[in-house]
């Protein structure tokens, strides 16, 4: 049982790291993305500082998205994902497995870079630190929630947007409450408690339910 | 030890590929699927692996539907397809590795080194296949039948893309499989004679449904 | 004369050639950096304007700017000539130099937020020179991105060199946007000379210390050329010869 | 000659179409992102009008980029474009009817949903027409550089992501003009001609140098 | 009309695949590549057909060298290689009618069916091709041979996924082809005889560097 995970992880890991590339093409996605708001709605420092949060998560969630195309892509045009179905193993081990392995290669690289965004939109360091801590909440709950729109697209031509479509709406609650901690901290009276619980128990919800929705996704898509 | 498969038919889109198909397989016996292009072999190799899900009828392993003993029916079993299940970023031994790995079979590295040898990989034990030919890639997807241990082999036209000394080897070992005990079925359009075992041919083409179109040749 | 140009376009002959440079860039970048250096710190007023000691840094910040842009242009220059003439070498040389250039983005961004940090107090300001050096990094970091994508060597040299002049074509048209996102309130092209009324001793050391970045930077890329060529002809006869 | 284009384009939009979903996908996606952003900034109606050219843009740079991959990708797998090289059609009429098609399919569309952003973000007629009117002005600059990165990254693995990276910047002076021009005719004294001008310039210099620039690069993929 | 090449050598990765290639094909030959997996068959195919560029040596058409007169070349060619250049979403009579227009060749519908209709595809007309088998799908990019007129034909492995119908039916097309003056290229692993005209075989293992790693079987 965890010995497949294990081997599932390290082989997606030992995949990506093949190609350095592209860990850091996710991330300098995200950068990128963030860097084009503010040409493209002016540099007025105070209206940077009030879409800070905001732009964050929305790179967040779309970097997070874009990687999603492949998570089970790939193994699906090459025949790999057919074998580990008719392997022993239970998917769900599989799943939680590329689940791993696409937030270690989408999510964290992105808490380790949000420095950057309050260097870029004139953050203050207590509001970077909240920034990170609502990254780490949140993006496994991206990661979990995106694996489910990903097996359902499976082999599915434009994929890509696709998968954009069932799942960016689903994402909406991480966004809401990851934007608006980061805001609420900012100010005098601000408490996040009430955020930080909820996404926990989001995240909580999505660790329990996501692996065997994408399981049954997969399963279904692969007939 | 054995397969049987009674009265499955199975459907694509709206053409009904076949029905009331019937067959037994025991151990020491190799089955050999036939039929023109488009005559529904993939789908029959598919859904006796569980694959595809058939409109009507059963498959029993050892007396038992395969359906409610998915685990222990894979754990025997043996599938390749006109996929390879190989990733071109890894090497030829790390795909072979981790190929038989998943399939919960232990084998050292030195006998998996040893069986890209014998298939013919000696010196691209290190490659990346993407780096491969055709015919290779199709060897490394193949080696792990060397040092496979399931009793059930369903192979889907195994031959394609290998030269003529590796059509051979891969006889050889299919029928070395046969001979101690293990089951298989094939499907190929090459003529290539397998002379070890007991020899079971299943013409598709003659449970083709009467009725709706039909292809022509 | 044109002979022995081709002659060192073959890596097998420029390879020694380069090994025997390198060390003489490395003496000129060392001794014109360290004078430029030390002329910046010692020869040169305290304050400038408003600023205090912190100004400093301009020696290495412009040098390393300056360089960031000229590099962008050596690295078409290479691609480009490979593309014409389909010689490996000049390949390589792009390659290597996108490599420098884009740390040399980075550090120029890196001296520019410090020196910002102790001046303005602010590590950023969307300035327009600022977000072009950021443009300029990610310009470079897509080359590299691309490069280091593609397996093939051949195909990787001519895609990102393409990719460099499609750049390099764009960049001017990036580089007036950005400073002047309003056509409207933009009265011409030209902006304040930046060396006006800057001290002439100040522009000396700017000036050396500049000159002993490309000096650095012929070094480094002559350096990363080496291990390229290596690396590539790995299985040749005259490497193994080595 | 004119008979490649029009033989590539029509069959690219009939393939389109037969899967009708995918002209809406790039849509919609259009669509969340821009819907995503007041959830994530806040709903501050003097604020969301500053930011609606810029997150328009930027939601019509990200949904042209997405559909790109898939520009020369499909017909890289199936053999289609190693047997149109060896046509004696010339490649840049290839690469011409591609990149039409691409526009009809993801920017026309954008510029015919723009109004929702009108509706959404509160701006005024006279505004959203000035942002339908550069949308068709800049889309198809997007369509056309972006076919270069399209063709750059043939084949590589984390095609989507990587494209991003070659080819955001660049998009950069029609995010500037783009935005800034209608944030421009916001105002009372507001003189958008000049904006209109340089893009115009910018698409005519594309429209001259990127099927050739597109078919040196898919040149050198495919070899 | 004739191909010839001199001198070929040709380098995948760091691999020296063949060097010193020689070969002249006039009208009314058929010659067969020959050579073990990962001898350099399709990297050979590849190169005559201009979609892979050889380290050393010419290729000649009609005496001049195809680099420089690209498009008469490609006028002149049929290429086939392991993938079959059509999609799914298309239907068979579409996707036959866009690949044969492309290539500056008309043909009314009436033909092109007829053509499906040989091929063994009647009936399928209107299917979309992602609904067929592997090997239909194989046979809706080998009906072009049936109404393209080029002289010179390659084809890398055209006879995969074939069902003995579509085999002989196969062979047949290609006898005509070469009786008719035409000349074509073929590589196979399967034992297939082919009659008409005259045949050359050119096995790619004769070629094979001396030195660096090789290939063991
Ligand atoms: C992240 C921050 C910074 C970046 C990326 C940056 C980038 C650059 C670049 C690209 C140049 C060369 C431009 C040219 O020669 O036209 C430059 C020069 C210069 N920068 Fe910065 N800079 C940064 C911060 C600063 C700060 C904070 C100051 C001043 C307080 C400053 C003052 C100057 C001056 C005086 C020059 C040299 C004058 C000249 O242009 O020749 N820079 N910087
Ligand atoms: N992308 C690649 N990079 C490096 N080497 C490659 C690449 N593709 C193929 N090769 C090597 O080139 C050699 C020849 O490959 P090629 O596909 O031409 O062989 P082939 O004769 O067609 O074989 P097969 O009969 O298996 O189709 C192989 O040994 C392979 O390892
Ligand atoms: N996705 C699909 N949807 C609808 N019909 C399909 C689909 N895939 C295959 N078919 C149809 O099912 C039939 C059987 O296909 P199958 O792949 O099983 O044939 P096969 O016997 O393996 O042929 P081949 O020898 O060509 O491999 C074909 O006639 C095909 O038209
Ligand atoms: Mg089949
Ligand atoms: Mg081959």
């Amino acid at each position: 049982m965890f010995n497949t995970f294990w081997m599932i992880l390290k082989r997606d890991l030992k995949l990506a790291l093949r190609r350095r590339s592209e860990v850091f093409t996710v991330l300098f996605f995200f950068i990128i993305v963030v860097s084009l708001f503010p040409l493209g709605v002016g540099f007025n420092e105070a209206m940077l500082q009030q879409i800070a949060p905001g732009v964050a998560w929305i790179a967040a969630l779309l970097s997070s998205m874009l990687a999603l195309e492949r998570l089970f892509a790939n193994d699906y045009v090459d025949g790999t994902l057919e074998q580990m179905l008719l392997t022993p193993q239970p998917l769900s081990m599989l799943v939680l497995a590329k689940m791993t392995a696409h937030w270690l290669l989408t999510g964290l690289p992105l808490i380790l870079v949000a420095p950057v965004v309050g260097i870029l939109y004139h953050l203050a360091p207590q509001t970077v630190i909240t920034l990170m801590f609502m990254l780490l909440l949140g993006t496994p709950i991206l990661s979990m929630i995106g694996a489910i729109g990903a097996a359902l697209t499976l082999g599915l031509r434009g994929g890509g947007v696709l998968i954009s479509l069932l799942i960016l709406p689903l994402y909406i609650p991480v966004l809401i409450y990851g934007s608006s901690a980061i805001t609420e901290s900012t100010l005098q009276s601000g408490n996040i408690e009430p955020h930080i619980m909820l996404l926990s128990a989001f995240l909580l919800l999505s660790l329990i339910f996501s692996p065997w929705a994408t399981a049954s996704a997969l399963k279904i898509s692969l007939e | 030890m054995s397969l049987t498969v009674s009265n499955l038919q199975c459907t694509r889109g709206d053409r009904q590929l076949f029905s009331g198909l019937n067959l037994q397989l025991n151990p020491k016996q190799l089955l050999f699927l036939e039929g023109q292009n488009g005559s529904g072999k993939t789908t029959l190799i598919r859904t006796l692996c569980s694959l595809f899900i058939a409109d009507k009828g059963e498959i029993l392993w050892q007396g038992q539907p395969i359906k409610e003993h998915l685990e222990a029916y894979h754990r025997a079993l043996f599938y390749l397809g006109h996929l390879n299940a190989i990733k071109g970023d890894l090497t030829t031994l790390e795909n072979l590795r981790f190929n038989h790995t998943m399939s919960e079979q232990q084998s050292s590295d030195d006998e998996l080194l040893d069986a890209l040898e014998r298939i013919g990989l000696f010196g691209y034990e290190d490659f990346p296949t993407r780096q491969l030919s055709q015919g290779q890639k199709r060897r490394v997807a193949l080696a792990r039948l060397l040092v496979n241990k399931s009793p059930l082999w369903i192979l889907d036209e195994p031959f394609v893309a290998l030269d003529i000394a590796a059509v051979e080897l891969l006889q050889h070992i299919i029928s070395q499989h046969i001979e101690t005990g293990g089951m298989a079925i094939l499907t190929t359009h090459q003529a290539v004679p397998l002379t070890k075992g007991k020899i079971q041919h299943l013409n598709l083409d003659d449970y083709a449904a009467e009725s709706g179109m039909e292809s022509y040749v | 004369m044109s002979v022995s140009w081709f002659k060192y376009a073959a890596p097998m002959n420029f390879y020694p050639l380069a090994g025997k440079l390198i060390p003489v860039f490395w003496i000129l970048a060392i001794g014109l950096t360290g004078f430029g250096l030390y002329w910046g710190f010692f020869q040169t007023p305290d304050v400038l304007s408003d600023q205090k000691q912190y100004y400093r840094i301009i020696f290495v910040h412009v040098a390393v700017s300056w360089m960031a842009m000229w590099l962008y242009g050596m690295m078409v220059f290479w691609g480009l000539v490979g593309l014409v003439f389909n010689t490996r070498l000049s390949f390589m040389m792009a390659q290597a130099t996108s490599i420098t250039g884009a740390l040399m983005a980075f550090v120029a961004l890196v001296s520019g937020a410090v020196w910002g940090k102790v001046s303005w107090g602010t590590w950023w300001d969307w300035d327009p020179r600022l977000t072009m050096m950021l443009i300029l990094m990610f310009l470079y970091i897509g080359y590299i991105a691309l490069h280091s994508a593609i397996d093939n060597s051949r195909r990787a040299d001519q895609a990102s060199a393409v990719l460099s002049l499609v750049g390099l074509a764009v960049v001017p048209i990036i580089y007036y946007s950005v400073n002047c996102p309003n056509p409207n309130e933009c009265n011409s092209l030209h902006q304040e000379s930046s060396f006006k009324g800057v001290e002439s001793n100040i522009l000396l050391g700017m000036l050396v210390t500049a000159l002993g970045f490309w000096m650095y930077s012929f070094a480094t890329i002559l350096m990363r050329v080496r291990t390229i060529i290596l690396e590539r002809d790995i299985n040749t006869k005259w490497v193994s010869k080595l």
